[in-house]
Formats: structure tokens, sequence, C-alpha cells
């Protein structure tokens, strides 16, 4: 399938009041065309600051991509000028946020917001984007989007919000559209509804999503691909299947088997012990390892690379070395792995 | 983005220069325009005047203050007008008085004369404004004042009417013979009678004309009847800042009026005063505070002269046990060191006042001598071994080593700069001595002065007719401008033969009053007199004839021209 | 809408009822007299004053008469000028100083949000920096110092401007410009801050997502919203600039109403005090509502409370 | 460990704000509970249907409107003196939501786990407070060190963890959490939960479980009540309301959640909740009625009929 | 994938201290360090905070270095400009006692006068020592700021604190009294004060502080409106903690910093307040005097001694820089809303 975008080795660092912050420490993937690749991982595990970074909002006074590659359309994201990177941004790859109750400008009509970037990037007069900008709304399931379009978003509740900013977000028909937490502040009828519509909207106009989140059930829900990251790097990427039913880093053993299923009964959850790592000080060896209860010696000693599992399927654990000792992964994660073979057998 | 940082830096600095530019340009012709016309108007015989107040009242009855005093000396003219020697002239009256033998009866005859409506000035005009400003109803500050105890009848109905009684305005003693004729009876001899006459309250008024404008009378330019060599223009009221002398055509003497206009404005700020004046856009500036000028010493645009205000030191015997004390007055009068305090904190041309009648104020009319001439310039010196011996003297007397006064005085600039400089005087050389300065509005100042409500007073006194007796009149026991608690029998009755049995003997009487000072100083140590001020203003050298005056009004403009 | 601005007015009445009555008592004990002779007038002569301009009833009279006459929209006569209506001499000289105040507040406000914009854009710059430094001169440097200098070197010595006086409008651009430093200096300070706050928002960033130039940001996002909290302190501010610029009207020969006032307060001429009180106090709680109201024009969300209200 | 004790119930009670203005929010509308002796109640709701509210109306943040809240057989709302509220305010705890906000950034962790042992003077000595504060420093995995650190230097969960110890320290009887774990990160959520579980063991707790997050509110709790709009429209033990919701609003909610399970989500079909499918009229009394034992639905009279025979089915 | 040779020992469990995943390895700091940290980032605060320190010990210091008292007088020597040994041989620095007259020329007042003592700052037109009367003024607006700003702080504190916390009618009721005294010009009260009040150091910081408070009073209800309803607030109230002891323990450390960014912005607004009264005349009895005081006496002869106004001018202006830096400053550091 085609590489929409590929980033390569990308490291990004803050400057902070305590020193420098590593928050992105090499990470690799690339996304295809029409699939959805959801990022998984805790907060200031780098999955927003990874996102933010392809669409070049980080704060220019204290970020800096240190090394690295984001190769979209033949170009390099990281080295485009400020207004090349203003005609790619919004057209080509375009972004929805977490909160829909701050991320629309308070004091200007929703219409205008629309229409903003129709006008900017498709050169329509103002009556032909505003007629655009009607389709759209109405695309993402806004009632009257006539009335609608001349009102303003506190006018609007959570939910509809967010609608109006996917609508922002496909107003120029992107070829990638990022999706940074688009549904965790919502209630779970508006997430259903708000994730059935982008899968939806996916289909109609063949876009590739990038979805971030922290919620393994949206991701099981939305993703054709999965990345987990942790401290600063992608541990482990897969199908959504693989990672779901044949985890092989012990961290994602740790997210899945921490997530209580509606079967699951009074067995104890598992919990990743410890608190995630400082980026300002970052680890010799691998990131998890402090909190991995299969930790080996190697891995206060080395980050591990990224292993094989499969062709889709990689995860970044000593445990896939060939000199590794086999170790049992958590019952939880036993028994998904079980379904896993099961299915493929039943395949 | 580097560009379009740039783009913004400049298009900003593009609008500024733009905008100031384009006032810039603006300004640039106008002081041009400016220039240009103030080179016709020199043929013109224009001249720009500076002021550092507004107008407050054109009612020539009502008047108090020297502003109003002045455009109403310009506009209109009373039985007689000082000239530029501070010599009494004609006005509306032709020639001399008639005056009755004992002195209590004056008769003038009057010039034919115009209002700016067309009727003639005549004698009913005088009876009716000083009817007028006698009247309690008018509540006129200055009615009273002038003519209390001078024009017969006049002290009964103001007394009356603050009892609530039944008054008649009839009774003053003030009657037209004819249209032409007036006479003026008086309580007792008034020598400086005359010269009074030139006090703008003392003014004639058009009687069907003010009942006419009733409440509106006076309160613009053209609510007022002229008779001046000037009329009033473009006054809005009392809170226009700018206004206007055209000559008036139909003066007596228009002749004599050069001057085709006169325009005014009011600026506050010395300062800004003499900037106006350096950019040439007024031509006389207002009297300038003494920070300015020294900025001038030695300029000839700057014109001084000795005003007759009297700067003193009231020293309150009501309450203060020291103050009571003779020697602590003398210690206090003889430790401040005038010379430097003129010299140093004032320098502004003002003089070392070792008097309590200003020098070149009033000449004897007979001898033509200054007044200043009988009694010296030396009556309470400076002298610190006195000082210092009276204040030992006294301080046993009151069986105490340390005396604490408090110094009442104005908020002005000079006046708190004054109060330091005394202050520091009195402390340093006096030992034992502390004064705490209560700098006060004006306002206050005189309320407290009026309630007695001080131990040391900063107080100034300028005269209201050509006369001792406008200072020496000052300090009789109980007297209304006392307010100190001073009283000398000796003085008192000094005074009281000055009034009446030397009224008529002008050489007798300047003695008389000449001794009444020194008792006042030199026995009594009853006031400190510090400085005699001075006026500063800056004169364009192209005026000509700048004529100014020692009492009321401050100038004419009957006399002077543009070269 | 009518609701809530009737409510709004009936507060506003009541506020200045209580303003004037304040005014009044706390004016019956200063001290001083409002005859500006009277150290010449004779004690006779001085009740006779104060029995015609009612001075010796008891206070509660003289309140109750005030307040009367007020009612009537009748602010009295002042003492210090000869039968000149107190609002008489308001509306003429708050035409000087309100003309000098707006044009101060439209210069000041002006650059001073272009100001905080661009150091709040280029924050931590030495553009940043250079606007901080004038910002903080605005509000450091005396109004009457930066007046006397203004006037002094710009009006004497390269004679530009008319170093005083009120007569048209290049006599107006030296006062403007020393009264707009304060303005420029509140305006830019706020600005800024609230800029960077602004810009820190989630709308921003998704301005930028969409692809908007820096310019566009700033000025069709941004500044608006920047510019509620900003609105909060222009407000009282255009009041005390109208009303206070009584420095600035004496070094320039402004007939204004500051200067006016303070006279009026040395000499207790307490007819005027009142009525330039209750002027300034109207105009304040005037301000205030019409920044209330701005609020909504500005801020869509608020437009709807207050509606609801 | 749930028994049939109870150890509090709500009485209709009622929370309005703003009373008699235009904007009067009802939050909590009449609502009616039993909350057994070491049970953990679970309530779900989305955002704004007053299940926290209701958590606060209980412990008294807010006084109720309307209604009892009996504890202990007392009411809790009813006038009380200062020493019988302190009691209550050590009997009844509440663990918040946001572990930035609920701790005083200006105190040291020891302060804020001694705050209730000061306030009830539960430690005689300086050292008998300290050994407290280090032995629930302990109970909640934090460690001695952790003592003398300010809050903004602790992770979410550890920040939890304190906050949860300062609940303990008056060792309260009842806990209200209040979503103690939707501001934490998934592998976090786990670390708390399990946490809570263990305390509730060890100590005979009962909680109040507030959360949104479905999956785990089934996971910690015995019974689960569903809020819709200010009113309890369901309440069951957790099992049978998963297996058998009756409300249409529940069967919604639960349609709703995804689970991190791929196969799953593909096959998930998701309900939506119209209110207007009940049809109510002015005559129907509405209210919470017994479907069937300890499964309680609002409802109105047909509706119940409807529903039991759903249910016998 | 390249795979370098590990050795196998390598792939024996780590040995992990439990304890220590919990550890928090960053050096304990509390509220008031890490805000210093971030203040000692900003140069400009600093700097700023030396320059007052500086300022303020000179204010307590200067006014005897000279030997001169600030009230005695020597007309002799008056108006003198400043003159400084050594740096009056540096022709570009205004120390040499030189001054300019109208005309453009140039000569030494020190030898006009036959003054052989050195004014390291000139003297004013009564002859007294400049640098001593500055430093004396520097005290005097320091302490007048001070004292303002700390009834400012007392008054505003206490009111907003009880508007905010008590709520309801009584919130309402303080929030009317509020609207009216700011409704009654600032100046116009500020102007009846001093004239009701005896003149004097004391009636000015009152006559400042009446409607200053009003601003202090506004934040904190604002704050205590905020800060009651967090968490960690009701908290305590559920462990049944009493009011005042919410207030003492909980809303008074929080509200510190915005109490403290507040006075910094009133010190200086006092400051410039008092000039501003000094030049409309109801500012101090002389001979005391203030930088307001010396600045408007300087200003009125900057024509001819620039140096009387330029120099005291230069002090306040510094102050008020600083003082705004430094409240900038503190405001980024303590300002909840910049903190992570």
């Amino acid at each position: 399938m085609e590489k929409i975008l590929e980033v390569k080795d990308l490291h990004i660092s803050f400057h902070t009041f305590g020193g420098e912050v590593q928050a992105i420490r090499g990470v690799n993937f690339d996304l295809l065309k029409g699939e959805t690749l959801a990022i998984v991982g805790e907060s200031g595990s780098g999955k927003s600051v990874t996102t933010k970074a392809l669409m070049r909002l980080l704060p220019e006074s204290n970020s800096e991509i240190k090394t690295g590659e984001i190769l979209f359309g033949g170009k390099d994201l990281a080295k485009l000028s400020d207004k090349a990177m203003q005609k790619i941004r919004g057209k080509e790859i375009s972004m929805i946020f977490q909160d829909p109750m701050t991320s629309l400008n308070p004091t200007m009509k929703i219409g205008k917001q629309i229409i903003e970037p129709i006008i900017k990037h498709q050169k329509l007069s103002k009556s032909a984007a505003k007629k655009r900008a009607i389709e759209i709304l109405d695309l993402v399931g806004i009632p009257n989007p006539e009335v609608r379009f001349e009102q303003y978003p506190h006018q609007f509740s959570g939910g509809m919000r967010q609608r109006v900013v996917i609508a922002i977000a496909l107003a120029c028909n992107p070829k990638v559209l990022i999706a940074d937490e688009p549904t965790t502040a919502l209630d779970v009828t508006i997430q259903a509804q708000i994730l059935e519509l982008m899968k939806d909207l996916q289909k109609k106009i063949d876009t590739s999503i990038i979805f971030i989140t922290h919620d393994l059930g949206v991701v099981a829900n939305v993703a054709d691909r999965v990345a987990v990251m942790y401290g600063g790097k992608i541990v482990e990427i897969g199908t959504v299947d693989e990672i779901f039913y044949n985890p092989q880093h012990p961290y994602t053993w740790g997210l899945i088997s921490s997530m209580p299923t509606l079967d699951s009964d009074d067995e104890e959850l598992y919990a990743i012990p410890g608190t995630p790592p400082d980026l300002l000080h970052p680890p010799k060896g691998d990131a998890f390892a402090p909190r991995n209860a299969y930790a080996m010696k190697i891995d206060l000693e080395k980050q591990p690379p990224m292993f094989k599992v499969s062709d889709t399927h990689y995860a970044a654990t000593w445990l896939l070395h060939p000199d590794a000792p086999k170790v049992e992964p958590p019952p939880a994660v036993k028994r998904r792995q079980r379904e896993f073979l099961e299915m493929k057998e039943g395949n | 983005m580097k560009k379009s940082k740039f783009f913004l830096l400049l298009s900003l600095m593009l609008v500024l220069s733009t905008f100031l530019a384009a006032c810039g340009g603006g300004g640039d012709n106008a002081g041009k325009d400016d220039n240009k016309k103030g080179a016709d108007e020199t043929a013109a015989q224009e001249i720009k005047m500076l002021e550092a107040q507004a107008i407050p009242n054109m009612d020539s009855v009502k008047s108090t203050d020297t502003i109003s005093f002045t455009t109403l000396n310009n506009v209109n003219e009373g039985l007689y007008r000082l000239d530029g020697n501070q010599e009494v002239v004609e006005g509306m009256a032709e020639g001399e008085p008639e005056i009755s033998e004992d002195g209590t009866v004056y008769t003038f005859k009057l010039r034919d004369a115009k209002w700016s409506n067309g009727e003639p000035v005549t004698a009913h005009d005088f009876v009716y404004a000083w009817q007028r400003a006698i009247d309690p109803e008018t509540a006129s500050e200055y009615g009273p004042y002038m003519m209390d105890g001078k024009i017969k009848g006049a002290a009964e109905i103001t007394a009356a009417a603050a009892e609530k009684k039944e008054y008649d305005l009839n009774t003053l003693g003030v009657k037209a013979i004819d249209d032409k004729t007036l006479e003026v009876t008086l309580e007792r001899p008034v020598p400086f009678f005359k010269s009074l006459m030139t006090f703008p309250t003392f003014y004639p008024q058009n009687q069907k004309f003010v009942e006419e404008q009733g409440e509106n009378y006076g309160v613009n330019s053209d609510s007022i009847l002229y008779n001046g060599p000037f009329v009033l223009a473009d006054w809005d009221g009392s809170t226009d800042s700018e206004w206007s002398y055209v000559k008036n055509a139909d003066y007596w003497d228009a002749d004599t009026v050069k001057l085709e206009k006169v325009t005014w404005n009011v600026l506050k700020e010395s300062q800004s005063a003499a900037n106006a004046f350096e950019t040439g856009e007024v031509d006389i500036t207002s009297k300038l505070s003494s920070d300015v000028v020294p900025q001038y010493e030695g300029d000839p645009r700057l014109v001084k002269w000795l005003e007759p205000t009297i700067f003193w030191l009231k020293m309150n015997q009501k309450e203060s046990d020291a103050l009571k004390n003779v020697n602590i007055r003398k210690a206090i009068a003889q430790a401040i060191n005038k010379e430097d305090f003129v010299n140093s904190v004032l320098n502004n041309g003002s003089i070392v006042a070792n008097y309590a009648v200003p020098n070149e104020f009033v000449k004897n009319d007979e001898t033509g001598e200054d007044f200043r001439a009988i009694n010296g310039n030396e009556l309470l010196p400076y002298n610190l071994d006195e000082a210092k011996k009276a204040w030992e003297a006294g301080l046993a007397e009151l069986g105490t080593d340390s005396v604490e006064l408090r110094y009442l005085t104005d908020d002005t600039e000079t006046a708190k700069k004054s109060a330091e400089y005394v202050k520091n005087q009195l402390e340093t050389n006096l030992p034992g001595m502390k004064i705490n300065v209560e700098s006060v509005p004006f306002s206050v100042r005189i309320d407290r002065q009026n309630k007695q409500d001080y131990d040391l007073q900063m107080h100034g006194w300028g005269p209201d007719y050509l006369d001792p007796m406008t200072f020496s009149d000052l300090w009789l026991t109980g007297g209304g401008n006392n307010k100190m608690d001073y009283s000398n029998k000796k003085y008192d009755q000094l005074i009281e033969e000055a009034q009446t049995t030397l009224a008529q003997k002008p050489v007798e009487r300047y003695e008389a009053l000449a001794e009444a000072e020194r008792i006042l100083l030199e026995e009594d140590a009853a006031i400190a007199p510090l400085y005699q001020r001075s006026s500063n203003l800056l004169v364009n050298e192209k005026v000509e004839n700048f004529t100014y005056h020692l009492v009321g009004p401050e100038y004419s403009f009957k006399w002077t021209s543009v070269k | 809408m009518a609701k809530y601005l009737t409510q709004r007015i009936i507060y506003m009445v009541v506020t200045l009822f209580l303003i004037a009555s304040f005014t009044f008592f706390l004016m019956k004990i200063i001290p001083g007299t409002p005859f500006s002779n009277a150290d010449k007038l004779s004690d006779t002569q001085l009740s006779i004053m104060i029995d015609k301009y009612g001075l010796d009833d008891p206070v509660p009279v003289q309140y109750a008469n005030y307040m009367m006459n007020l009612l009537k929209g009748d602010l009295g006569v002042s003492f210090q000028f000869n039968n000149v209506g107190v609002t008489d001499i308001i509306i003429k000289s708050l035409g000087p100083s309100a003309t000098l105040g707006g044009l101060a507040i439209l210069f000041g406000t002006f650059f001073g949000v272009i100001l905080g914009v661009v150091a709040a854009l280029k924050q931590n710059t030495w553009v940043d920096y250079t606007s901080t430094f004038i910002a903080v001169l605005g509000k450091s440097i005396p109004s009457f110092v930066f007046a006397g200098l203004l006037q002094y070197y710009i009006g004497v010595k390269l004679g530009w401007f008319p170093v005083a006086f009120w007569r048209g409008p290049e006599y107006m651009v030296l006062p403007t410009i020393a009264l707009a430093m304060f303005p420029l200096a509140t305006a830019s300070r706020f600005v800024r801050t609230e800029m960077i706050e602004v810009m820190e928002s989630d709308y921003i960033t998704l301005a930028k997502a969409k692809g908007a130039s820096w310019f566009e940001i700033a000025f069709k996002h941004a500044l608006r919203n920047a510019l509620i909290p900003v609105i909060t302190v222009l407000g009282p501010l255009v009041v005390s600039l109208m009303t206070g610029s009584l420095v600035i009207e004496k070094i320039f020969g402004i007939p204004g109403i500051g200067e006016q006032f303070v006279k009026s307060i040395q000499v207790n001429d307490y007819p005027v005090i009142m009525g330039t009180t209750l002027l300034f106090a109207g105009l304040f709680v005037l301000v205030i509502l019409i920044v209330d109201l701005l609020y909504g024009v500005i801020d869509p969300r608020i437009r709807l409370a207050g509606g609801k209200k | 460990m749930a028994t049939t004790e109870k150890l509090v119930e709500i009485k209709n009670l009622k929370q309005y704000f703003n009373i008699g203005k235009a904007n009067e929010v009802r939050a909590v509308n009449d609502i009616s509970f039993d909350i057994y002796r070491g049970e953990t109640l679970g309530l779900v709701g989305e955002s704004g249907c007053g299940k926290s509210t209701t958590g606060r109306t209980i412990i008294r943040l807010y006084d109720a409107t309307d209604g009892e809240v009996i504890f202990d057989g007392v009411n809790v709302h009813g006038k009380k003196s200062k020493a019988e509220l302190k009691e209550f305010n050590r009997k009844m705890q509440m663990i918040f939501q946001d572990p930035q906000a609920s701790l005083n950034p200006r105190m040291k962790v020891s302060d804020i786990i001694a705050e209730g042992i000061d306030i009830h003077g539960l430690a005689k000595s300086k050292e008998e407070r300290k050994r407290r504060v280090v032995e629930l420093l302990e109970t909640v995995g934090l460690n001695k060190e952790h003592a003398n650190r300010y809050p903004h230097e602790f992770s979410g969960g550890q920040r939890q963890r304190i906050g949860i110890a300062r609940a303990l320290a008056v060792e309260p009887e009842f806990i209200i959490a209040d979503e103690p774990i939707s501001a934490l990160d998934v592998s976090i959520q786990a670390q708390v939960v399990n946490l809570m579980k263990k305390l509730q063991k060890e100590k005979g707790l009962t909680y109040l479980f507030i959360a949104h997050d479905l999956s785990m509110v089934k996971y910690i709790s015995d019974r689960i009540g569903v809020m819709y709009f200010g009113k309890l429209v369901e309440l069951a033990p957790a099992d049978e309301l998963y297996q058998n919701p009756i409300h249409p609003y529940t069967q919604s909610l639960l349609s709703a959640i995804p689970l991190p399970d791929p196969n799953y989500e593909r096959n998930r079909k998701r309900k939506t909740y119209n209110p207007s499918v009940h049809q109510y009229t002015e005559g129907d009394d509405v209210q919470f009625r017994e479907i069937k034992p300890g499964h309680f639905v609002q409802c109105s009279l047909k509706e119940w009929e409807q529903y039991k025979a759903q249910y016998a089915k | 994938m390249e795979q370098e040779k590990i050795a196998k020992e390598m792939f024996s469990p780590a040995q992990l201290d439990s304890a220590k995943s919990e550890e928090i390895s960053k050096p304990s700091l509390n509220y008031w360090q890490d805000a210093w940290l971030r203040v000692k980032k900003n140069k400009g605060a600093i700097v700023s905070l030396v320059i007052i320190a500086i300022l303020t010990i000179m204010a307590l210091v200067g006014p005897h270095l000279t030997g001169h008292t600030y009230e005695e007088q020597n007309l002799q020597h008056n108006n003198l400009p400043p003159r400084i040994p050594v740096l009056e041989n540096v022709s570009w620095l205004p120390f040499d006692g030189n001054l300019t007259r109208k005309n453009g020329d140039v000569y030494n007042a020190y030898e006009q006068k036959n003054v052989e003592e050195y004014y390291w700052f000139g003297t004013d037109s009564l002859g007294r020592d400049l640098f001593t009367r500055l430093w004396k003024g520097t005290q005097v607006s320091l302490y007048i700021a001070f004292l303002a700003a700390a009834i400012d702080m007392i008054i505003g504190v206490i009111y907003g604190a009880i508007s905010g916390f008590v709520g309801g009618r009584t919130d309402n009721i303080m929030q009317r009294v509020i609207e009216i005294l700011s409704g009654i010009p600032n100046l116009v009260v500020v102007i009846l004060m001093t004239i009701l009040l005896d003149p004097g150091i004391l009636s000015i910081t009152l006559a400042l502080t009446i409607t200053g408070w009003i601003t202090m009073a506004r934040v904190i209800r604002a704050q205590v409106l905020k800060l009651k309803n967090q968490e960690y607030v009701l908290a305590a109230r559920t462990l049944g903690l009493s009011n005042g002891k919410i207030i003492s323990k909980h809303l008074v450390p929080n509200l510190a910093g915005v109490i403290i960014i507040n006075t910094m912005f009133t010190i200086p607004s006092a400051i410039f307040f008092e000039a501003f009264l000094s030049f409309i005349g109801l500012g101090l009895q002389p001979p005391d005097a203030s930088l307001g005081t010396l600045i408007d006496e300087g200003f009125k002869v900057l024509q001819l001694y620039p140096y009387q106004m330029i120099i005291p001018a230069t002090v306040i202006s510094l102050i008020m820089i600083c003082f705004n830096m430094v409240a900038d400053g503190l405001r980024d550091a303590l300002d909840p809303k910049m903190r992570d």
C-alpha cells in the first residue's frame, strides 16, 4: 500500500526551567493510505508531541526537532519553511483536538471558522465557500446547517462542537487527519457517535487517520494498526489484532491486562507498578525497565531495538531476543493470545 | 516569517511617521501662518496677552479679583482712571471734583460719554451702580468693603441687613444732582477719595440695561455695556479661556487709543507661558513665578516692577503665650535673614521689607516724598544678635527653653519654599524653636485666619487704594483684618487721628501713620515683615507704553501701542 | 435585554444617589471658606453672605435642598463665578477634556494594542523587551514631566507644534501624546499578557492547524479574545483620562474640566465640586455599563448571558 | 463482603441550584437508594447528570434542597451540633476526581495526610502523628521519604493515593469516591482500583463509587445505579445490570462503551436513547419500581408491567 | 538488523527495587523554592530586584553619607550642579559642576560661587544637598508606597476574602459598596481627603489607600471564589475543618502569590500618585521631601538646572521600572496558570 507519511528517527526536546526534556527519543513509523493508525500511550509518552511535530505546531520558543525526517509527499516537513507549512496545514494534513470546548474560537461565528481554510486553500469565493461549509456541516451530522452557520461556539453542545471541529478539519479533504484524543473529553454515548462519524467520513473521503488516544477500547474500535508509545519511543507497532491478541512488549501486556473487560471477574487487575519515566533524565536502558516485572539486566543497560514479530508487527523488547528466556505473560494476555491462535486457526 | 516580521515593523513605522508627518505638516503651516499674521498684526496694532486664569465676574459691583478688574478697567471707565505713572487722570469725570470745606462732600461733573448701546453715561448710572454695590441683596463682597466707613450711610445699611432689619438704599450718600452732576457725601474726610474713584466697584452701570439683562447681566460679552477705551469681544462667560478687547470707536478719548485689538488667553503654568512667549504665540506673558524669572535674568524683555504687596508673618497672640511675649516676637522678626531670602530663595526682584507700608507706593501729595522717607527702611531688620538677645529674654520671661509654633501658609510653590526657609532660619537661629509647617489651600488658610486658628501665618497684603491707610488700618484693635489679637491703644489712637482730625492735613497725617508703623514694628513687633513682592513678566520688544498699575486693575491698554 | 438595562439603570441611579450624598457630607466637613475674598470681608458682611447662600442652614436642610434641586436637574450656581450655572461650567469645560481624553485613548490604545500584540508574538526577543521598556517608561514618567519635556523640546526647540492653547487640530498633538502615554503603556502590557495566554489556547492551535498565517492568527483570532480583559481596564481609564487630565490641561493651557475641578476644590466652590463629582461618577457608571455591553459585542458568550438576564 | 445492613439511606434527595431564578438547575431531582454496609455502589451517568452532586450532597458539601440522608440511622442533613457534625466528618470521607486540584499545593504531603488527624485529635503526640502518616503512606504504597515532599512533585497516580491516604486517616466507614480514576492513565487506574479494593477488604469500607467509565465501575461495584438528568433511572447488582439492562437509557449507555477487544468492537451495535420513547403523560406515576428483587427501574406503571413481562422472557 | 553479540548473562532477571519505582528523583522543592528558581531565570526581574535592594539600602544609608542633613540650608551654595571628585574630569559625564546658560555659555558654578565642597548631586534653590535629599526622598516615597501597599493589602485582602468566602447576600452587599466606592473618582476622594486630614505623610498614605484597596479586594474575591471550590478545600471541609482554619491554612497560603503580585503593582502606583499629588500642590509638608516633590521642584527649574529634575526622575523611573519588572517576573513565577 502507498505510504502517505513517513517518520524517521524523530528526536524532539523541550527546553524547560529544569533542563532539556527529551520528549521524543527516536520515533519511526509510516502511515498508509486510507488506514487508521492509532497511537496509544499514557500521558507524557510523547504521542501528542509526535503528532504536533508532524504539523509543526510545537511552540517555537522552547521546543526543538533535534534530528529526524517527516516525509510527506516528497517533502521533509521538519525542514519546511513556515510559509510552505501553512499551505500544508489544513489542506494536506489537518487536525482535531481533544477538548471541543476550547478548540473553537469563542468570538468567531462557526461558519467563519469553517470557511477560513476553504477560502485560504481552495481559493473559493465567499459564497461558494459558504455553500461548501454548509455541505460539510450537513455531512458531519449537524442539523439546520444554515442556521448553525451563523451561530457562535457557545451555542453548541460538546458533541456538536467536536463535529464542527471535524468539519473544519475535513473542509479541504486532507490526505492525513490527525485526531488527538478527539473523544476523551466526551461522554461515552457522544464518543460513540463521533467515532462512528469519523469512520464513516474516512470511507467517504478516503483520508488516512492518525488517532491518538489512551483508551484501548477506542483503539479497538477505530484502528487498523496500533503503535504503542512509552517514554518517548514506540515500543510496539502492529495491526490492531496483533496488538490486542498477540502483544509482545511487557508494557503492552500491562496496558491490556490493567483494563477490566465486562466479563473479567473479581480477579485482581494487573497494575503496572511505579510511575512513568522522567524524560528530563531518561534512563540509560529501556525506559520501561524499572516498572517491568520481566526486566533483565540488559534492560537496564541498553535500549532494545525493534524486533520483528511479523511483517506488520514489531516490538522493542529484549524478550524477543533469541537469547532471552521464554517468559509467561500475565494471564489476561495469555488468554488473549490463546483466542488469537484460535481465531487464526478458525480462519 | 522573517519577511513578514519585517513587513509589520515597516508598516508600523510607516503609519507612525505618516501620522506624525501629517500632524507635523499641519503644525508647521499653522506656525508660519501665525507668524505671518503676527507681522500683519504689528501693522494692525494688535497684541496677544496671557492671563493665569479666566475672568470670573464682569459685573463691576461684584467683581473681586484682579483679572476682572483689569478687564473692566479697559472696557469700562469710572470717574477717574490711573495712568502709567500711577497718577489719577480724568475718566467719566471732567476736571477736578468740587470738594466741600470739611472734605466730606464731593461734586463731580460728568463729561459727554456714551454707553456702547448709544445711551449717554449719566450721574444716575453711578448712583444706581453704587446703590447696587452696597445692597445686601446683591451680595457684593467689595461694595461694602470699599464703602463702609467712607461713604455716608454705607456701614448702616450693611449693619441693618446683618441684623435683618429694614434698610433704605437711598440713605447712601450718593446723589445725582442732574444727569451730569454727581454728589457724594462721605462719612468723614477721605484724603484719597479721588484715587478710590478709579476702582471698578465705583464704575457706573446703566440701570435699564442691567435690569433688562437681569440674571444674565455680565455673563458674556454681549450682556455688558461698555464705556471704556475698548469693548470686550468673544467672551463666552466665566469658563471661557479666550477673549479679546476691540477698540471702542465711541470712547470719548478714542483718538488716544492706538491698539485695535488685544487678544487674551489663559495659561496657568509659568513655564508654559514662557514657552509660548518664546515661540511668539504671545506678546506679553502673565506674571511669572519665581522659578522662571532667573531664566531671563538680564533679558531686556523681562519687565519687572515693585508691587506694593508686602508679605509678613502674622503672629497670633490669641492663644500662644510665646507670641504674647514681645521679646519672642522681636526675636522671630529679627532672626530671619531676609537678604538671603529675597536674593536666593525668591530670586525674582522682590526686596527686603523692614516695614509695614510698602516702598514706592504712595507719595505725600504736598511734599512729593515717598511715604517711606519718614520712617526709613530699617524698622525691624534682620539682626541675629538682637534676635538672640530677645529670644533669651523672652524665654526667661516665659520660664521655658523651647517654643513650638504652627506655621500656617498656602500650598503654592513659593509659599512652601518660603516656609522651608523660614522654618530653617527660625529653628537654626533661635535654639529651642520648633516650627510645624501647615501648608493648606488658600480657602482653608483664610478660614483658619478668620477663626484665628494659627500661630504664625505667612500673609500677604496688597492695597485696594492709593493710601497708606489700606495697610495701616489692618492692625486696629478688633479690626476686621487684624485676626491676631494685636491691640495697642496708642496705635489705635494714631490711626483714628489720621482718619479724622488729621484727614485734611497730609503731612501730619503721614507722620501719624508713620509713627503708628514704628510702634507696630519697633515697639510691638506685632508682625514680622519679610519682603515686598516684585512683578515679573515678559514683554515683546515691539510693545510700547505697556502700562501697569499698583492697585486695583493691573494693566491699561489705553496708551499702549505696537512699534 | 430591556429588563436587564432597566435594572442596570436603576442600580446606576441608586449608586449616583449614594455618591452624591457621600460627597455632600464629605464636603460639609472640609474646612475652608467658599468666599474668595473672605479675608477682606467684615464679620457682618460675611454673615450676610453665608445667609444668602444658605450656608448657615442645618446640614440636613441643605442636603434636602440640594437633593431636591438635583432631582429637578439643577446643579446650582458657582460661587467663584458670577451667576454661572454649574451645568454651564461643566458642559463648557467638559468639551476639551473629553476631546483630549478621547484622542488620547484612541491614540494610546491603538498603538498600545499594536505594541502589545507585537511583543506577545515575539515574546522574549528584543522586540518584546523594547515594547516592555516603552510601556514601563510610559507608566513611570510622571505625566507632567513628560508633558513639560514635549512642550519644551518639540514645541519650543523644534517648533513642530504649538506649545499651548486649544484652537485646532495641531494644538491637540502634544497634549494628546503626553496624555496617551499612560493608556498606551497600560494597553500594551495588558494586551501582551492576554495575547500570550490566548496564543496558547487550543483554538489558536487549531487556527494554526488550519494553515492560517501568523497575521491572521494574531489579528483575526487572538486579538479579539485578548481584548476582552483589556476593555475592563480601559473603561475606567477612559473616564479618568477624560476627567483627570488636569496636569496636562494646566501645562498646555487647555480649558478643561480637570483644572476647573481642582480649582473649585481649592476655593471650596461647593456646587461645582458636587456637580463635577456627580459628572465623574455618572460617566464612570455609564462607562461600566458600556463596557459590559461591549463585552457582549466582543464576546458572544456574554451577549447571550446578558440577554438572558 | 456486602451485607444487608443499610449504612446509608438516601430518601427523596433533591439538590437544586439558583432556586427561583431563570437559570434554576435541578441537579439532583428526587432520588432514593440505599447503600449497604461493606458494599461498593457504583453511580454512573454522563457528565452533568447529577452524580457528583449526589455524592457531594450526601457528605454535606451542599445543603440538600429537600430529602434525607440517613447515615447509620441518623439524618445527616438535620440540625446538628458541631460535635455531631465532626463525628460525621470522621465516619464519612471523600476521594476527589482531580489529583492535581485536590491537594493543597502549599502543604507538605505529611500535613495533607495528617489534616484529619489534627482536626479530630487522633494523634496524641508528634511522634504518633508521624507514625500514623508513615503508616498511611505505606498503606497506599508510598513510603516515608514522600512525607516531606510537595504535591506537585508527584505523578497523578501517586497524588490520588495521597488523597486516599488523607481520607483514610480519620478511619472512616464510608467513602465517597468521586470519579477517582477518570483523570488517571490506564495503567495507573488499575493501581488505584486495586488499592481501593484491597482497603475495602482489609477495613470493611463501604464505597459510593462515582464514575463514567462503565467497565471500571462494573469491575469494582457490587451494585450500580444509572443516573440521567438528575434522576436515578436504574439500580441493580452489577452483573444483573450489564446482562439485563431494562431502562432504554441504560441500554444505550452500555451499548456505547468501547471495549479493548477488536472483535467485540467490530460487532458491537450501538443503541440510541430518545427520551420520547417513554411517551409519559401527565397522569403517569413515574416512579422507581422494583422489577425483580434488587433491580429497580424508573418507569410508569404501564412500563413496569411491560418491563416485567420482558424480563420474564 | 545488525545484531551485536550480547552476553548471555545479561538476559537474567534484573534486581528491581520495588520501592525505587516510586522514587522521586528531583530534589525536593517547596512552592517558594520552585518559584524562586523561576524568578531566577528571569534576568530582568533579578536585575530589578538587585536595583531595588540597592535603592532601598541607599534610601536608608544615603542621607547620612555626605554629612549634610536633608533640611540643612546654605543659601550661599544654592543651585549648584552635581560635582563628583574624579568623575568631574571625565568630560562627557555631567559631574563637572558646569552649567549652561540660556544663551549657551558654559560656566562652572562652583568657581563662580567660590565653593570648595563637592555636592555629588548638586544643591537646590535653598542650598540643600540634593544627594541627601534624593535618598531621603526615596526613603519617604518608598515608605509611603510600602505603607499604602500594606494598608491596601490588609483591607483589600480581608474585604475580598470575606466577600468571596461568605458569599450570598453578604457578598452582594459588599460588592455594591465596592461599586459605589469605585464610582467616586479616585482623584476626588484623594484630593478631598488630603484637604480634610492634616497634611502629612500619613494622611497622604491614607488618602492613597482609600480607594486603592478596591483592586486588591476584587482580585482576592475572585481568587477566593475560585479557591473555595477547589477540591482540596472541599476535602478539608469533609474532614471537618472549621471555616477559620480553612481560610488560614488553605486559602491564605494559596492567595499569597496573588497578594504579592498585586502589592508589587500597588507600590509603583502609590509612588506615582504621590508624585502627582505633589504636582497639584497636595503633597508633603515642607521641608519633607519625596521623589514626587523633588521632581516637582526640579521640573520648575528644568530649563536652568536640569539636574534637579533629571536625577530624581531617573530614580523614580528606576523604581517604577524595577517594581514593574519584578511584579511581572513574580507573576510569571507565581501565577498558577503559568505552572505546569
